[in-house]
């Protein structure tokens, strides 16, 4: 199961930095999703993985529970990216609107700074 | 009695899992895209209604807790599919299907789907 | 009555979502049925102005006999289907599509009746006529398409009708 | 008067130039003009006690922990070099004030030079090496903006730049000599290093020390190589000329060799270091003297020449040498300030300043004649002037000193450069005021006023003074300047005399005046070989270098930061996963403490799925539509493993975020291109693989590695489980987390929520106030679009569905604290409801049913959130204190009310606000005018149909 | 139980909704708003620096839970000094917003500036390592906003490469934590630093993975090399008194690494040796060589700015990298004085943006152009650490405090090679833009720079160029100010690095000896 | 009994998710996808239910919930970015 775990976000990130090199604004954000669902992965796996243990205390029954913390942090975590994501995409789109292209790269303006 | 609730319970367990594969399966063995249509918007959706029987069914006869909100689900999935197929075959059709090739729609002369003044030089369909 | 009517717009919509919240909480209690009900009061005061026009209900059993039947027609559609699915060859099928008049007129009625198509035999609605005065249907598997019109026509609309119209 | 007040009057005085010159140019120079001689009339004061042999101090610890205090010493060098910088400035204030023309900014030339006198003075005062370098670079700066001046004259521009570049980068190599010297002493108090001569040349950093003091020297008195600086700064105004490059700033690093001569000199490295340059810069600057045409390029040269005099005097390390130096400082400041005047006054009458175009002035400017004529003659060194001792002196010297064996080297040279010094001066006047007069000047040239000729004519009857009665007028100044100079020590014999028999110098003096003159004579054909003769242009040289190194600067930072984002990222990734890994290779791992879970076959499908599909995106991600459905399976994936692994909250909010990022990216998707092309090359895509495959490999092999180890310690959240309910109310641990013992994070997390809706509202106001707009209007959709927009049954379901989905909401967030669930899941689920709502019924019939703000949302939920804390204030409690009760009203069932619900109550608002807000904004750009929508449905039977009687009456009702 | 220490979060998280709520389109009522919370932030700030002069490490237990378990916000000296800076900018940076017009140009300015307060000083005031991680979070949305003000192409395009770049960075940190947490099972940092000194061999190879990912994440923030790449195009192209306020921002990096590598991760703690100094030092000297070159190289005084900001934060960390008392002391100087020099040379920079165009291209003379000259030489001075301001005393303390240290030749060349391109580079820029503006040569060519993408339709130029001028002269004086109390400033600095070279006063504060 | 009809459905359902996948691999439009994906939600909801029913837990039922309504929405919203491009209109 671990091995499985670990190679998914392996498998997540990977893709998720390759998107993140393409030059366009939308494979970018596409490779940000995918690296946002690995990091997730990742934080909620600091906990170690369980299963049957959700941290819901039970007060019919000992049970074991899995770390909640982790948990805690992934919720915020994905809270926050949630918002970032929305907010680059908003300004990638304006970009594109404005600029009519939706090419990430940004080549120096060609002003011409004359030397004496 | 327990045997036969088990039983009762296995059994819807059994049909659903049918059920479900059938609709998969039918999406991957029919070859026209409305054809495909059919096969998840019925067989899933029962196949999902059969396991949210079975669940209601083991909590309250196994369980003795009536446990009813799995229905809640069901009224969704009954509620959805139908619009979910609605549209998609509206996709379908809007894609590949000319007026001609449908069936006559009678005083209202299109269907709705088609029913639309189209702006000039629209480039065609690239990434549907 | 007016006051009544101010407080509970939607009575019947009251009654389902104090319903729903049964099922959610899942534990009967009179706590759970008076918090349903103040969220059931509530809410439709949220959503009336989304639901103009709702239509009443006039024939409760056939309601019930209306479901019933959907009910029944829905499983043995299902068993139809995956018959076809698993082991008819795909050539042999005729898939077809098909006009169905409409005689209904009231938005929420033909809602029942396109969905009602859809989760039944070898159906499925897939749009409207310009207007609304016909039901496009794509069958899976229909050598005769006119009965199967006839057969939505008689079984589900005029039961529809009675009830909404 | 204080040597505080005397270093800081200048500075003070600075401030009411620019402020008087409203009320006039005399007021402007006349506060000049008085801060100088306050400052002077100070110094004056506290002269006999310098003269006593007593050190006169003021201290002020400024920065102990540095060691940088505002320590002034005033001893008799620093008498010497306060006296000619405030006494010559007093005279330079005076010409100025008639040599500068109406057009000039009088009041800021004022402001600048006295901002350059009080950091001149600062220098020659400064008890700390610190202190004094923050004096020696404000001379820099501050003589920039002096050379400067004439802003509209391309010389002055690249002048001052080129000065500030070479005596900038002087000073930047003075502090670390000085930082050194202070670490080996231990203080940076002059009086304390000026006692440690032994310590210092002892130490193995004395030569670095040395070295790069002596760079600071140097460049600032244009030293051979750093001499270019210095013709170039003749651009500007000939007051400021007079006033840097004879008494004030090339003098500085004189001072500094004097200063530091003490501890630094005596050593060979000191004797081979700055005789030598002293010995080439005096013979190259008078070389090349000779044949400059400009006046002032003429003088600047003469002035390097003699700049290296001294410095070869200082170089020599003995105390008669010293001496010498100390003597000529005066001589040179006297006859080199009156020529820099009498070339300003040819300058300004005669329109020009070329040699070549003069001659023959004696006859119109008899008295300017006269000033030059002394002052030349002492700057060639003719006796009976002062010039004519202080370079017997100087020649005397030279007869003493070995070069590395040869004992003819250093006098022979020292003649040449006295030789050509000789020539210049003559040249100066024969060519300028002798010869006929001529009918072409540019202007017609006359004496001028008495205020412009007043000042070098003070100054020349100093050379003639001095050179009648030195012992007297000078003789006191040089004794105890030298005393300082030597470090206290006796003076040797010496004596200030016109005659001192038949000395090897008398024939040096003699051989030089006479070969001056031949030279003079020859001076055509000289300066024709002189032309022939490849020479480096310093000015070509300087202007290369800056403009290689900004080229190269430019094409280097250029490249660097080209605008690929693409490029950065790989090298922070890269960087990352190298550093990673050497974190990791460099520590030490135990084995596994843990047992792995088995991987049962749901997982295994889980994991197909998962990786199929993100393969599955890289292959098709050009296609966008594609790529988000594929990245949906991923998402649901992913919330299936969180539910599977006991974290259902996680999986709520996963699936839910995700729909509204999918559907955020749709509408964003709606305007963009929906194909990505391919600009990558396939060498780009192998690197970029290589460098995600090593992250993967990282962030795969780390988590992994981490998971099959036990917490090295007990974990924290062990209190959290066991506090839940007892301290917080609740049974679902995650959401007491957030809500309570990280209720802080989550109000950090909301404010994120409502910032990026803000953001995205602020920028949809910006970019539709554009001309996008127009483009908008007129944008053409993917693909053609397919009719009935709001279809019948969509819109039925959802006003069934709607309510359901509301009441849903309102079940996940009551049942948040003990069960999955929660304020921000419910304000997700509520918003999705409206959006459900917003796509079956269109944008603006929705919305005109709204019932809620977006912006008020966010803010009430953001105030009911910190209104929740700053509650706990009025209990005695921290921000964000929670508390929790049960109640019971019978006949109800007891219930539980808990602050952390008010508090998720504001999570909820904010959320629902944020995304409503967001999508909003989104959805405004796909407006078009007369888009108002009368009904929800497109097509509506029962509408277009003549509807049946009975239900008219309800219709109007509703 | 003292709540000031959570008064500078709470004033801009409640002034903010406030601006939206009830002031959106009251543009006078927010002015005042705004400005009246920068003051009040000042008042607070003022009263915290007072505390902690004390040398006394007060906490504030959030929601009453005790250390480790909740969230605790620590008031030390530096913390109090980094929140006394932020206010001491904001309040110039909001009055020249206002005076120049900026916070015309767009929707929310000034509630998008209280909650980047919010977050700079929640960011410095945080004694838990997730909490940081959400007002970085904060502090970073909010400058995506501030970033994106009043729009225009090309800004918005440098603000998808900023946000992108700033994604990427908050992944790591996310990825960071979790592996601290995984190792020590603790975020509070007083406990981690407990809980690292304790770390069985066994698990030292995580945890040093954590650490390092933990410094980079900083590192980007700090924008040290490689990791600055971000820096240049999106502060050249934001707008410029935004720029100004990220002055703080990168600020925030070398905080954080500082707080976090002196107190978790000392110089002392033998777990995570060879992780910091040794490459952060080079890194440091090769960013400021990058900056400087940068300022030479530069086109557009925006840019020359950014780099400037880059090359004042290669000395700091150079100094930072050190870790000793002195070389920390002197980083923290510097800090105070690289935050106003470098928001000051921003705003003269948009001062000759919004009269001329940015190019650094002789023209025709601009209004103001000797006052902005002169303002322009004031900030060039301040910025290549020239002597009298307060740049050139932070580098000699940042070069004495150096002395000891193996390299210092080397990090004395890099620190006086660094001025001297700076130096050539200002002066070639300024005498491009102000004085060759006056050669006739040019001035007849007057040859119209069309900055072909700028902010849409510039609102009303400059409402009250008065109040623009006079917060830079704030500015200004507070160069000077810093420059004549450079003595009691570094004995406040020298007292910060004392209280950071004693963690354990630190952990004991937080941890109340529980843990002990 | 009912742990063997368990582990039938569960093949069942988790074949079904398999051949949704490859159907969204390998469908020729966009459309059939969003049917695949659609159906993969409903038979990951069915595969949640057998699970909660397999531990005896209700504790997934808000998650099932959700997902049967989100992964209407999301079709929904692919559905008509298909037919009109603009999904708020
Ligand atoms: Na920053
Ligand atoms: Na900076």
């Amino acid at each position: 199961m671990e091995a499985l775990f670990a190679s998914a976000v392996g498998v997540l990130t990977a893709a998720g930095i390759f998107l993140i090199l393409r030059r366009r604004t939308f494979p970018v954000i596409l490779g940000l999703s995918l690296l946002t669902y690995a990091v997730n992965a990742f934080l909620f796996a600091t906990g170690r993985l369980a299963l049957n243990a959700p941290p819901v205390l039970n007060n019919y029954k000992e049970v074991a529970y899995t770390d909640p913390l982790p948990q805690a942090l992934v919720l915020t975590a994905i809270v926050i990216s949630f918002g970032m994501t929305a907010v680059i995409v908003m300004i990638a789109l304006s970009a594109y609107l404005s600029s009519k292209t939706d090419h990430i790269d940004l080549p120096l303006a060609e002003e011409a700074g004359e030397d004496e | 009695m327990q045997y036969l609730f088990e039983l009762l319970i296995a059994f819807f367990l059994i049909v659903s899992g049918i059920f479900g594969f059938v609709g998969s399966f039918g999406m991957i063995k029919l070859k026209d895209p409305m054809s495909r249509l059919h096969a998840p918007t019925k067989a899933t959706t029962l196949g999902v209604g059969g396991v949210l029987l079975a669940s209601i069914f083991h909590s309250i006869l196994l369980e003795q807790h009536v446990s009813l909100h799995e229905l809640l689900i069901t009224l969704f999935l009954f509620l959805t599919a139908p619009i979910t197929a609605l549209f998609i075959a509206k996709w379908h059709i809007h894609r590949h299907e000319t007026p001609e090739n449908l069936p006559d729609a009678g005083e209202d002369e299109l269907w709705a789907t088609h029913a639309v003044e189209q702006d000039e030089d629209v480039p065609d369909h690239t990434a549907t | 009555m007016k006051l009544l009517r101010r407080i509970f717009p939607h009575p019947h919509l009251t009654v389902l979502l104090t319903l729903v919240w049964q099922l959610l909480a899942n534990e009967p209690s009179l706590n759970s049925l008076l918090f349903g009900l103040l969220l059931g009061i509530v809410i439709p005061f949220i959503t009336q102005p989304y639901w103009p026009d709702r239509p009443k209900l006039h024939n409760w059993p056939m309601v019930v006999e209306y479901i019933l039947v959907v009910l029944w027609d829905i499983i043995m559609a299902n068993i139809t289907v995956a018959r076809i699915i698993l082991f008819k060859r795909d050539e042999d099928r005729e898939p077809n599509w098909i006009c169905v008049p409409l005689e209904l007129r009231t938005p929420e009625a033909i809602t029942v009746l396109a969905g009602t198509i859809t989760m039944t035999p070898g159906t499925v609605s897939c749009d409207l006529s310009a207007q609304g005065h016909n039901l496009l249907v794509h069958c899976l598997d229909a050598p005769d398409p006119d009965a199967v019109r006839d057969q939505i026509k008689s079984r589900y609309e005029r039961r529809l009708k009675e009830i909404f119209e | 008067m204080s040597l505080f007040l005397i270093a800081a009057l200048p500075f003070l005085g600075a401030v009411f130039p620019a402020l008087l010159i409203r009320a006039g140019r005399n007021a402007a120079a006349s506060a000049a003009g008085l801060t100088s001689f306050l400052a002077l009339v100070g110094l004056l004061i506290n002269a006999p006690a310098v003269m006593r042999g007593e050190l006169v101090t003021a201290r002020f610890d400024w920065i102990p922990l540095l060691g940088l205090n505002t320590n002034f010493m005033l001893d008799g060098l620093g008498l010497l070099f306060a006296s000619l910088i405030l006494g010559i400035g007093l005279l330079i204030i005076l010409y100025a004030r008639f040599y500068l023309s109406r057009e000039d900014p009088m009041g800021q030339f004022y402001t600048y030079l006295l901002l350059f006198q009080g950091a001149m003075v600062g220098i020659v005062l400064s008890d700390n090496i610190l202190l004094l370098l923050i004096f020696w670079e404000l001379t820099s700066l501050s003589s920039f903006l002096l050379i400067g001046y004439w802003k509209h004259l391309p010389a002055g521009r690249q002048g001052a730049r080129m000065a500030l570049a070479v005596t900038g980068s002087g000073g930047l190599a003075m502090i670390g000599g000085m930082l050194i010297l202070g670490n080996i002493v231990g203080s940076y108090d002059l009086s304390v290093i000026l006692q440690n001569k032994e310590l210092i040349q002892a130490s193995p950093f004395y030569l670095p020390a040395l070295i790069l003091i002596l760079l600071g020297c140097f460049t600032k008195s244009a030293q051979f190589p750093f001499h270019f600086w210095l013709p170039h700064a003749m651009a500007a105004p000939t007051p400021v000329s007079a006033y840097l490059h004879s008494a004030t700033m090339v003098k500085a690093g004189l001072f500094l060799m004097a200063r530091m001569w003490p501890v630094l000199a005596g050593t060979p490295e000191w004797f081979y270091i700055v005789a030598t340059t002293g010995l080439v810069t005096m013979v190259i600057g008078a070389a090349i003297a000779l044949f400059k045409d400009d006046l002032k390029a003429l003088l600047a040269f003469s002035t390097v020449s003699h700049l290296g005099l001294i410095t070869m005097l200082l170089g020599f390390g003995t105390k008669i040498a010293a001496v010498a130096a100390v003597f000529h400082i005066i001589n040179h400041a006297t006859f080199k300030a009156a020529l820099f005047m009498t070339a300003g006054i040819v300058d300004h009458e005669a329109h020009t300043r070329d040699i070549k175009r003069l001659g023959g002035l004696r006859h119109l400017m008899p008295v300017t004649f006269t000033i030059a004529l002394i002052a030349a003659l002492s700057m060639a060194g003719l006796p009976p002037l002062n010039g004519f001792l202080s370079k017997e002196m100087m020649l005397e010297e030279t007869v003493h000193t070995v070069w590395n064996g040869s004992h003819l080297l250093v006098p022979g040279l020292a003649l040449i450069g006295a030789l050509f010094s000789a020539a210049y001066s003559f040249r100066y006047i024969a060519h300028v005021f002798l010869g006929p007069k001529r009918d072409d000047y540019p202007a017609h040239p006359h004496d001028p006023g008495v205020g412009m000729w007043l000042a070098p004519a003070f100054l020349v009857v100093l050379v003639v003074a001095i050179g009648f009665f030195s012992k007297a007028i000078a003789g006191p100044l040089v004794a105890i300047a030298s005393t300082a100079v030597i470090g206290g020590d006796k003076l040797p014999y010496y004596s200030l005399k016109l005659w001192h028999g038949f000395t090897p110098a008398l024939y040096m003096s003699i051989a030089a005046t006479i070969g001056g003159l031949i030279l003079l004579a020859l001076h055509r054909h000289a300066e024709r070989l002189w032309n022939a003769a490849p020479r480096p242009e310093a000015k070509v040289i300087f202007d290369a270098v800056i403009g290689a190194a900004t080229w190269a600067s430019r094409t280097l930072s250029d490249t660097l930061h080209n605008g690929v984002i693409s490029r950065y990222a790989a090298i922070m990734v890269a960087f990352t996963v190298g550093l990673g890994y050497y974190a990791y290779s460099t520590g030490t791992i135990g084995v596994p403490t843990r047992v792995p879970l088995p991987a049962t076959i749901i997982p295994i499908i889980g994991w197909i799925c998962l990786v199929g599909a993100t393969v599955a995106i890289m292959y098709f991600h050009r296609n966008r539509l594609l790529s988000l459905v594929l990245i949906g399976v991923v998402g649901l994936i992913v919330s299936m493993a969180f539910n599977y692994l006991s974290a259902p909250d996680l999986a709520l909010t996963q699936i839910s975020v995700e729909v509204v990022t999918m559907i955020l990216l749709l509408l964003s998707l709606n305007f963009m291109p929906t194909v990505t092309p391919v600009d990558s090359t396939n060498a780009r895509k192998v690197r970029d693989a290589v460098i995600s495959v090593f992250a993967g490999l990282g962030a795969g092999g780390l988590i992994y590695a981490l998971m099959l180890r036990d917490f090295a310690l007990p974990t924290i959240s062990d209190f959290h489980l066991a506090n839940s309910y007892k301290g917080g109310g609740g049974t679902n641990v995650v959401n007491v987390i957030l809500v309570d013992f990280r209720g802080f994070d989550t109000f950090g997390e909301i404010i994120v929520l409502g910032i990026a809706a803000l953001v995205i509202f602020a920028l949809t106001e910006s970019v539709l106030g554009t001309k996008v707009r127009a483009y908008l209007l007129n944008r053409k959709p993917h693909w053609p679009q397919s009719g009935d927009a709001h279809p019948l049954m969509m819109v039925v379901a959802t006003r069934v569905m709607m309510p359901i989905a509301l009441m849903v909401g309102a079940y996940i967030f009551f049942r948040g604290h003990n069960q999955p669930g929660g304020g921000f899941i419910a304000g997700l689920v509520v918003a999705i409801a409206y959006l459900m709502q917003y796509m079956a019924s269109g944008y603006t019939w929705a919305i005109e049913r709204q019932r809620f703000y977006y912006h008020g949302s966010i803010g009430w939920g953001v105030l009911i959130a910190a209104a929740t804390g700053v509650g706990a204030w009025f209990n005695e409690r921290p921000f964000l204190t929670s508390d929790f009760g049960y109640i019971h009203w019978p006949p109800l069932e007891e219930f539980e009310w808990a602050t952390a619900i008010l508090f998720d109550t504001g999570v909820f608002l904010a959320v629902l606000g944020a995304v409503m807000l967001a999508l909003d904004s989104l959805s405004r750009f796909a407006w078009q005018p007369g888009m108002v929508q009368e009904h929800a449905m497109d097509i509506n039977p029962q509408r277009d149909d003549p509807p049946e009687p009975e239900d008219e009456q309800e219709r109007e009702e509703a | 139980m003292n709540h000031w220490i959570i008064a500078p979060i709470v004033l801009p998280a409640i002034l903010a909704p406030f601006i939206i709520m009830v002031l959106r389109h009251h543009l006078d009522l927010q002015r005042v708003f705004s400005v009246a919370g920068s003051v009040g932030l000042l008042a607070i700030a003022a009263t915290l620096l007072a505390q902690a002069s004390t040398g006394e490490i007060q906490t504030y237990e959030l929601g009453n839970w005790p250390a480790p378990f909740g969230i605790v916000l620590v008031l030390d000296r530096l913390s109090a000094l980094m929140v006394g800076l932020t206010a001491m900018l904001a309040l110039p940076v909001v009055l020249y917003a206002i005076g120049s017009g900026w916070d015309t140009r767009g929707q929310h300015f000034h509630a998008l500036f209280q909650f980047q307060l919010m977050g700079v000083t929640g960011a410095f005031l945080t004694g838990d390592a997730f909490n940081l991680f959400v007002f970085f979070e904060v502090l970073l949305i909010a400058s995506y906003g501030l970033m994106t003000h009043g729009g225009g192409a090309v800004r918005l395009k440098a603000g998808v490469q900023y946000v992108t770049f700033n994604l990427l960075g908050s992944t790591l940190f996310l990825f960071a934590l979790g592996t601290l947490y995984a190792v020590t099972g603790t975020l509070n940092m007083a406990d981690l630093a407990v809980r690292v000194a304790e770390i069985p061999p066994e698990d030292t190879a995580l945890l040093r993975v954590g650490a390092v990912l933990l410094l980079l994440v900083f590192a980007i923030k700090a924008a040290v090399l490689p990791l600055h790449f971000w820096l240049p195009a999106s502060y050249a192209n934001a707008p410029l008194p935004v720029a100004a306020l990220f002055a703080i921002m990168t600020k925030v990096g070398a905080y954080s690494i500082l707080r976090v590598y002196t107190l978790i991760f000392g110089p002392d703690v033998a777990t995570t040796e060879g992780l910091v100094g040794d490459w952060l030092l080079p890194a440091a000297m090769l960013t400021l060589a990058v900056g400087a070159i940068g300022i030479l190289g530069a086109r557009q005084i925006g840019r020359l700015a950014a780099f400037g900001a880059i090359a004042s934060m290669g000395t700091l960390l150079i100094a930072v990298s050190l870790f000793t008392p002195e070389a920390t002391a002197a980083a923290l100087y510097y800090t105070a004085h690289s935050t106003f020099a470098a928001a000051l040379l921003f705003l003269i920079a948009d001062m000759v943006m919004e009269r001329r165009g940015g190019a650094i291209i002789p023209q025709s003379p601009m209004a103001q152009t000797g006052l902005i000259a002169s303002i322009f030489f004031v900030s060039a001075i301040a910025m290549a650490g020239m002597p009298p301001l307060s740049g050139f005393v932070g580098k000699l303390l940042v070069m004495d405090a150096a002395r000891h240290v193996d390299h210092y030749a080397t990090i004395w060349a890099v620190i006086l090679g660094g001025s001297f391109v700076t130096i050539v580079g200002l002066a070639r820029a300024g005498s491009l833009i102000f004085w060759k503006s006056h050669d006739p040569a040019y001035v007849q060519a007057e040859v119209v720079n069309e900055e072909p993408e700028e902010a849409p339709a510039p609102a009303a130029p400059e409402p009250y160029p008065g109040l623009a001028f006079a917060s830079v002269f704030v500015l200004v004086a507070g160069l000077a100010a810093l420059t004549i109390f450079a003595g009691p400033a570094t004995k406040y600095t020298g007292g910060i690095a004392a209280q950071l070279f004693a963690p354990q006063d630190y952990i004991t504060a937080v941890l109340k000896g529980e843990k002990e | 009994m009912i742990t063997y009809a368990l582990y039938f459905t569960f093949a069942c359902f988790g074949a079904a998710i398999m051949m949704c996948l490859w159907r969204i691999i390998t469908a020729e439009g966009v459309g059939t996808r969003v049917l695949a994906l659609d159906t993969m939600v409903i038979n990951t909801i069915a595969l949640l239910i057998l699970y909660g029913l397999n531990l005896g837990t209700e504790i997934f039922f808000e998650s099932a919930m959700i997902i049967a309504m989100l992964g209407f929405v999301s079709t929904v919203a692919y559905a008509r970015f298909m037919l009109r491009g603009n999904i708020i209109e």
